[in-house]
């Protein structure tokens, strides 16, 4: 319950006393007057919600309910396909508790921020040095929405509206690019490899757009792709991830055009998914079609370095209607994140976590495969980072709902074309598993010895 | 950290601007990661690697890190540190306990694609979340899917698109926005296809309700109207205008930034609105983070419900849940409404910022609320009232949860407002919105909120006096400002016009 | 947050310096409490109870309390922000891991009295951290109650004392302690009941053991050596001293405030020395927040195990237990030691520090410690080396982690070491340790540390060789540093004088 | 293992050839040179400890030994007996974020340090009011050492030799108040409270030395002590419970000369008994004799007001074996917990915690006295705060044990003068109950429900 005798509230210091001399102030005499515009009958509604309540109770609440949730730092945990628990350092939560970076607002006074312009500067160094990329801007949403806008690009860029995705990609990927790309003047389709290949492009495509690693993991032939794109006069638009850059070549040795990732891998927990950002890269020539906030660098009236929120006739601030998005707020903190990640890891540290997620996945790999009754979903030979497709003995959901009665997270139950007759089965039958360098030998033992007991 | 040996001649740290990669030093790291625990697996095909050399990362030590983006902190101005009147931005205190909460390992380590069963707290979170938003505004569908404001607002006008469609009207393609607006409010309408007419806003600041009439018409889509508007008023010709829409046939779209004036004062459904989004980083008090992120759920007319974005969190006692594969103990899970626009990105939302958006909630509760928008009012009007003798008003009337100054005066003094919002800076406290609404000339766009004392008003109008009395007895001084921050003004156009955004070796 | 309506002439954001109850308004409050959920019981005598307005604590907002604070913060100069080279202090990087571990729910909400069996993960780091600081210095029996280096030295002296007792000879009355002695080494001697007695040092910093070997008799207690001493150097004699101590019937105590200097290079047990201490707040890394909390473990040779303050923790497989009521399962214990000193504060010491510390050693490990102590070592002769042409060294030879310059040569030209030290400051260099130790004339000592790099050292060297020759270019400057800080000079004579010690009513 | 190519360990900055360039400016030609004063057979010894570890192995190490304990914050406890679980407002923990305030030192340098010398002020400023006190200092290590420097100081003001400490404080008092003054020309002695109001005290004794509320959480007669005390010519020395002078008269108000108190009940976690801090008041005219730092008021060259350590001609950096202390390195920053939570309290939050103690504790102590077999140490009458002794009809560590099967942390296992004959039983069969805000009705009645099955 409210004070009427004290301030309302801890977070509204107006005493009842203060409050009466601001209202004689403004020359009203009661709140009421300040409110008249407001049509009379549907002033002061009855408003059904709990009374205040106060921080012991709330946080006692809360603690509850985070309680019943089974979080996935404390069990092992194979689930990835497109939220990954990686190693975040503790530089990250420690930069993070800086109330100058969470409580300031998008830096439209340049001078006043430039704490956030230029650690958002660094994230943009270090998002371009990874993808190998010319320039990155300071964050997306997203990893989709950054591939969705992606593909919106690359129409404006290359006059086309056809945006190809390739079928190896996360179905969410082409959701999402679908709910963003519906009423406009742009559609959005599925394309397989054999057509890129073989040159089985329309040429009003106005790009190739895929993920690498895909869905299942697999690693694409990005350089294939890519020309095969550029050959019918589209661009190559490829979604990654973060971390698989530490080990593997980067969009940019492919000469793809715009790449995106969800930046989330690098220093950014799970959360059940959100707030993540959404990294995304281009090639120098198409900057100024690039979507979101860019931060340059300048100098002040005395010669000294500082760094602006740049190319604004870009936004919707400036350019309402003809904007390259509508994004407004955006995801700077989560930005700072990936900046102290990056800083933290160096280029050792994030080859290493590379490493390590690819070999233990591999490690896995191989152990299932040996159990009687599983299989991985493709032949031996394919190269995968750290995830993979598995064939399970019986329905996943099963498998995982077993699992989780030995406090294990499973993989992520997929639908895998039967073998038999190769017609789509609507129970899951397969299982997407990803391994990180936070899986010790001792979970995946105990995991794939889970799964030999339930293949029997 | 400074590099320099001349002494700090201002600021008593100055720290060294550098960038990471202008202090790396080959061989030095932040990290040390351990080795694999399991046999190595063959390595795949050199020509899929990457060369060791060609990641370049900084090189740093682990006190570098920390002092580094330490020091660069400091070069903020924040909430936690500056009184920061941002218009339209309701740039609030926010609550330490609710940062708290969200980093409970329990919300904070959990996977978006874990069985509902093993995330019912969360799941929890969000239920709620979903009711409270629908109480508050009045309209009960509620999306919470959109990652900011204008994530909402393109949710918001795919559902009215597609709510059309099934009509049988998917000619309407025009969303009537008035000149008011914020820059999202087109931007979004182009995104969803919709051409954009603007509606004239009159000498009272309210819409023109003639031009509006004269513009609605069997093309409109959707109205999307501010409200309070972007001049701090609230509309009083809502509901004429609401009807006007209607009887065109075209959906009302309220864009929620500002209900942190509204709450237990009016309900948008009430009005006949049919669509809102409502910016949990400004009303609800979750923090900006210097740009983000946000959350900007969609709250609907229980007609529209079966559009929302995919996914919302049912109750499975009271829903008639479809999905087949249920578990008795699965009181709360994810669907997908039936006529959903589809994914709007990857997940469910941003979570963590619900969660703070819901303790928030939670600790006001409905009166709490109320107070909020109450104070958030009284302030406005306070500083408007005290400043009206030296600035001139968008409006001359009493204003809602801000108030819209124009700097007409000062620049026909030869001061435009740009200046008087940099010299702000100078006195700690940050400069209000500038230049919007771009119907105001030299507008200066004050917020107080309501977590601000009536001390910290007091000061920002004797600030404000100040600055006014400098434009005649110091002008230059505030045409240079600021004088005392990390940097003077920034070449804003140098860097739009070669632009520079990233770090390169020769930097500096 | 100021309330001038001046700019901030030199710092940007100049915070209100006022306090808390100068800025408290009636009925402010920062924190809501719950209402009882229980029957409310009969309220004792009025007589018992406080008036309800005699409680004056500051009445203000949520908002205020993180501002306030927060803008105080910056205030500081801290090891996050800067280079922080005071002698004998250790301020090295404090990893931020050590802080997220000690913040862990399973340290930091338990109980001290709950049951051994329910806290046998608290337990084992205490046990570990036992073991390991054990084996680091060669003296195996670890207390790890006392809650500083103080403490330490106390124990260590209740320690020696009650072994003397035992032994009969309870008239051994004196501390030996060098004139180079931290002030601390006399208190406690004269805590412990003992006169000190000062020893000399030689021309070479060394201990004059022509000195000692003259005052070591039948009365000493305890000879009580810093090693490294506070000149930064490792004593040559050691091995002599000891004896000359021992033959004596004395024994030595080693104040191992400087054991970062030795990790690996030797150990303290293995040269004759039977107790000595460890600030775990210096060498182990744990953050110093301004003052304490800080841990002081004292470490004994074998045979003085069983003087040791309770408690200790012991591993119930390894000892002999001769407690009761043990659980099988209860792997480790508190326990008293035998002819245990008794208890030197209220439980079993700083643990959030312990924690800290056990977590660095981990990181370290044995490997990475010697690392330490080899780069704390270079460091500092590093800085000696290149400093010495300028300023005069308190002894001219090769250093540990620290060395101690003189300001003789900048004193005679009107300047006191002071005088650089504040000036230093202005360039957000921390100032080294100032007239200390006591037989250094204009004495600066300066600890690098192994955690700050070459660019920071050489910055340190070119900005000491700038002050150095704006002694004659402009002293003025050099005089009345700092500059550039929150406050010039303060006036700690008036301050002493006239105390002022808290808040009143009249303030400011 | 550490690195031989790059810089040794993420927190040793200097890479090989930095070594090499360093060691050569220096004159050496190797590390060794450096070293020589070291006699030579006791160089480099072996080091038995575990090599160096990655954060992550050293993080999940700790994670795993944090859960291996029992913590109070997520089941009910009823523990207390001089460490209490109260309620700490989310800013403490947002303040004690701030590197500045953590990582440095004590505040040698005035103008550097003005963070912690302001809020170091503002502690005092708390303190002495909460305790109705002259002055404080900037606190102790704990509570008992402060209790035990109260002693001392009183000796040294009245110039006397005895600490006489009334039989009801808790034993660690004593015990520290006697390691503190061994060897000193002090005895620290019990005496009980007879004697004192009979004025029946020693003509050299320093202080009547007591602890209120005490350890059984009864509230003295602190006027009718103090009283006697004085008319002794001996000082008043009160230890308390500062939570309980949210409610009850502070020291001040009964003329006591020394008040101290462990502070952690003011917003610091429980973390198994430290690191806590020490509060140290005392009347204005012993100002000179306190123990520890005291941070004033002053004003620098431009005549702004600024902070500065004070009266330092006390403490052991200058005055040496003649110091009133050895105190050095003391709590800052958990008197900065302490400064942050009273200024978010404030007087209507530390009273509102003093009574929910205080009615919670009674709504307990009425319903355990209620149970057949089970009884209050006292007899109904006797004014307690939040603690209160029981008298259970079995062995109390039994019952201990028997709670914490139920997940339940008992009270203080604690020995009852027996009922038979009077004199004591080996046996403890008395339990020490505490009661916070933070006991929830639904957990005190979970409680009382187990002991009632215990008991039958
Ligand atoms: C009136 C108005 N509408 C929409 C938005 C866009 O919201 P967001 O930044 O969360 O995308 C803003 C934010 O600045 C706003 O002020
Ligand atoms: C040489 C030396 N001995 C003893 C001490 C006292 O240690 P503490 O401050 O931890 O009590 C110090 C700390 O400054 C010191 O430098």
């Amino acid at each position: 319950m409210l004070s009427n005798v004290a301030s309302p509230h801890p977070f509204i210091p107006n005493t009842p006393s203060e409050r009466e001399l601001m209202l004689s102030t403004t020359g009203v005499d009661s709140f009421d007057a300040l409110i008249t515009d407001i049509p009379e009958q549907h002033r002061n509604p009855p408003l059904r919600l709990p009374d205040s309540a106060s921080e012991l109770e709330v946080a006692t609440r809360m603690q509850a309910l985070a309680a019943l949730n089974q979080d996935a730092a404390s069990r092992p945990s194979f689930l990835g396909a497109g939220a990954y628990r990686h190693f975040i350092p503790s530089t990250v939560g420690a930069v993070l508790q800086r109330g100058e970076f969470v409580t300031s607002y998008t830096p439209y006074q340049p001078e006043a921020a430039q704490g956030t312009l230029q650690t958002g500067f660094e994230f943009q160094s270090a998002v371009a040095q990874i993808f190998g990329m010319d320039v990155a801007n300071a964050g997306m949403y997203d990893g989709p929405t950054a591939f969705a806008e992606a593909g919106l690009m690359a129409a404006r860029v290359s006059r086309r509206n056809r945006i190809l995705i390739l079928d190896t990609a996360d179905e969410r990927l082409l959701e999402v690019a679908d709910a963003y790309s519906r009423y406009q003047q742009v559609t959005v389709e599925s394309i397989d490899i054999d057509s890129v290949l073989n040159g089985d492009i329309p040429d009003d495509a106005a790009c190739i757009a895929f993920q690498s690693p895909n869905f299942l993991g697999r690693i694409e032939d990005v350089q294939a792709i890519t020309d095969a794109a550029h050959a019918a006069g589209a661009l190559s638009v490829m979604h990654t991830y973060p971390i698989a850059l530490g080990m593997f070549k980067p969009p940019g040795a492919y000469g793809v055009d715009i790449a995106t990732a969800e930046g989330q891998p690098l220093g950014v927990p799970l959360t059940f998914g959100g707030a993540y950002v959404g990294l995304f890269t281009s090639k120098q020539r198409f900057l100024r079609q690039l979507p979101g906030r860019i931060i340059g660098k300048t100098s002040d009236t005395l010669g000294r370095t500082g760094y602006t929120l740049t190319l604004q006739t870009r936004e919707q601030h400036i350019r309402r209607e003809r904007a390259t998005s509508n994004i407004c707020t955006s995801t700077q903190l989560i930005g700072l994140m990936v900046a102290v990640y990056c800083a933290t890891m160096g280029p050792s540290g994030l080859r290493k976590v590379a490493e390590l997620s690819y070999h233990k996945a591999h490690y896995m790999a191989d152990a299932i495969d040996a159990l009687p009754g599983w299989s991985l979903a493709d032949g031996k030979g394919e190269t995968f980072f750290n995830e993979f497709g598995v064939r399970c003995p019986i329905d996943s959901i099963e498998v995982n709902r077993q699992l989780a009665e030995l406090g294990i997270i499973g993989g992520l139950p997929i639908v895998l074309p039967s073998d038999v007759g190769g017609n789509e089965r609507e129970v899951p039958n397969g299982m997407l598993f990803c391994v990180t360098e936070m899986n010790s030998r001792e979970d995946i033992d105990r995991l794939v010895y889970a799964l030999s007991m339930i293949g029997t | 950290m400074s590099n320099s040996v001349t002494p700090n001649s201002s600021v008593a740290d100055m720290p060294d601007r550098s960038l990471l990669m202008d202090r790396s030093v080959s061989g030095r790291r932040a990290i040390e990661m351990p080795d694999a625990d399991v046999p190595l697996s063959e390595i795949p095909d050199g020509a899929l690697l990457r060369e060791s050399d060609d990641l370049r990362l900084p090189e740093v030590s682990q006190l570098d890190v920390i002092r580094y983006f330490t020091l660069l902190s400091r070069l903020n101005f924040s909430i936690d540190t500056n009184f920061y009147p941002l218009g339209s931005c309701t740039m609030k205190y926010n609550p330490k306990l609710n940062d708290q909460m969200a980093s409970l390992g329990g919300f904070a380590n959990i996977h978006p694609l874990q069985d509902d069963q093993s995330v019912q707290g969360a799941l929890e979170v969000m239920f709620e979340l979903q009711q409270w938003l629908g109480e508050a505004t009045g309209l009960p569908g509620v999306g919470l899917a959109p990652l900011a404001g204008a994530q909402g607002e393109y949710a918001g006008l795919l559902i009215a698109r597609a709510a059309l469609d099934m009509r049988g009207e998917s000619h309407r393609n025009v969303a009537l926005i008035p000149d008011s607006a914020h820059g999202t409010n087109p931007a979004s309408a182009a995104m969803a296809g919709l051409s954009v007419v603007t509606v004239k806003t009159d000498e009272f600041g309210n819409v023109d309700v003639d031009d509006l009439r004269a513009k609605a018409d069997e093309n409109t889509c959707v109205f999307m109207l501010t409200i309070p508007s972007t001049l701090g008023l609230f509309e009083p010709n809502i509901i004429e205008i609401n009807n006007i829409i209607h009887e065109a046939g075209g959906l009302v779209y309220a864009d929620g930034a500002n209900l942190n004036a509204l709450l237990g004062l009016v309900k948008l459904g009430d009005l006949g609105i049919d669509i809102c989004h409502s910016n949990l980083h400004k009303t609800f008090s979750t923090p900006h983070g210097g740009g983000g992120p946000g959350a900007g759920p969609v709250m609907v007319k229980e007609e529209l419900a079966s559009f929302l974005p995919d996914p919302v969190v049912s109750h499975n006692s009271t829903t008639s849940s479809s999905s087949e594969t249920k578990d008795r103990s699965t009181k709360f899970s994810l669907s997908r409404p039936e006529n959903s626009i589809g994914k709007i990105n990857g997940f469910h939302g941003s979570f963590s910022i619900l969660v703070r958006a819901y303790t928030y909630m939670q600790s006001l509760g409905g009166d709490g609320l109320r107070a909020v928008s109450e104070n958030a009012i009284i302030n406005a009007n306070y500083i408007q009232a005290r400043l009206q003798d030296r600035f001139d008003l968008a409006v001359d009337r009493v204003c809602m949860h801000e108030t819209v100054l124009s700097g007409k005066r000062q620049a026909d003094r030869g001061v435009p407002a740009l200046n008087i919002a940099k010299r702000l800076l100078d006195y700690g406290i940050h400069a209000p919105t500038m230049y919007f609404p771009l119907i105001v000339p030299e507008a200066l766009m004050v917020e107080p909120t309501e977590t601000e004392s009536k001390e910290t008003l007091d000061r920002f109008v004797a600030v404000m006096q100040t600055i006014d009395d400098e434009i005649d007895s110091d002008p230059d001084t505030v045409m240079h400002a600021p004088h005392t921050l990390p940097n003077t003004r920034l070449d804003e156009a140098t860097a739009a016009r070669r632009p520079v955004l990233k770090w390169q070796p020769s930097s500096d």
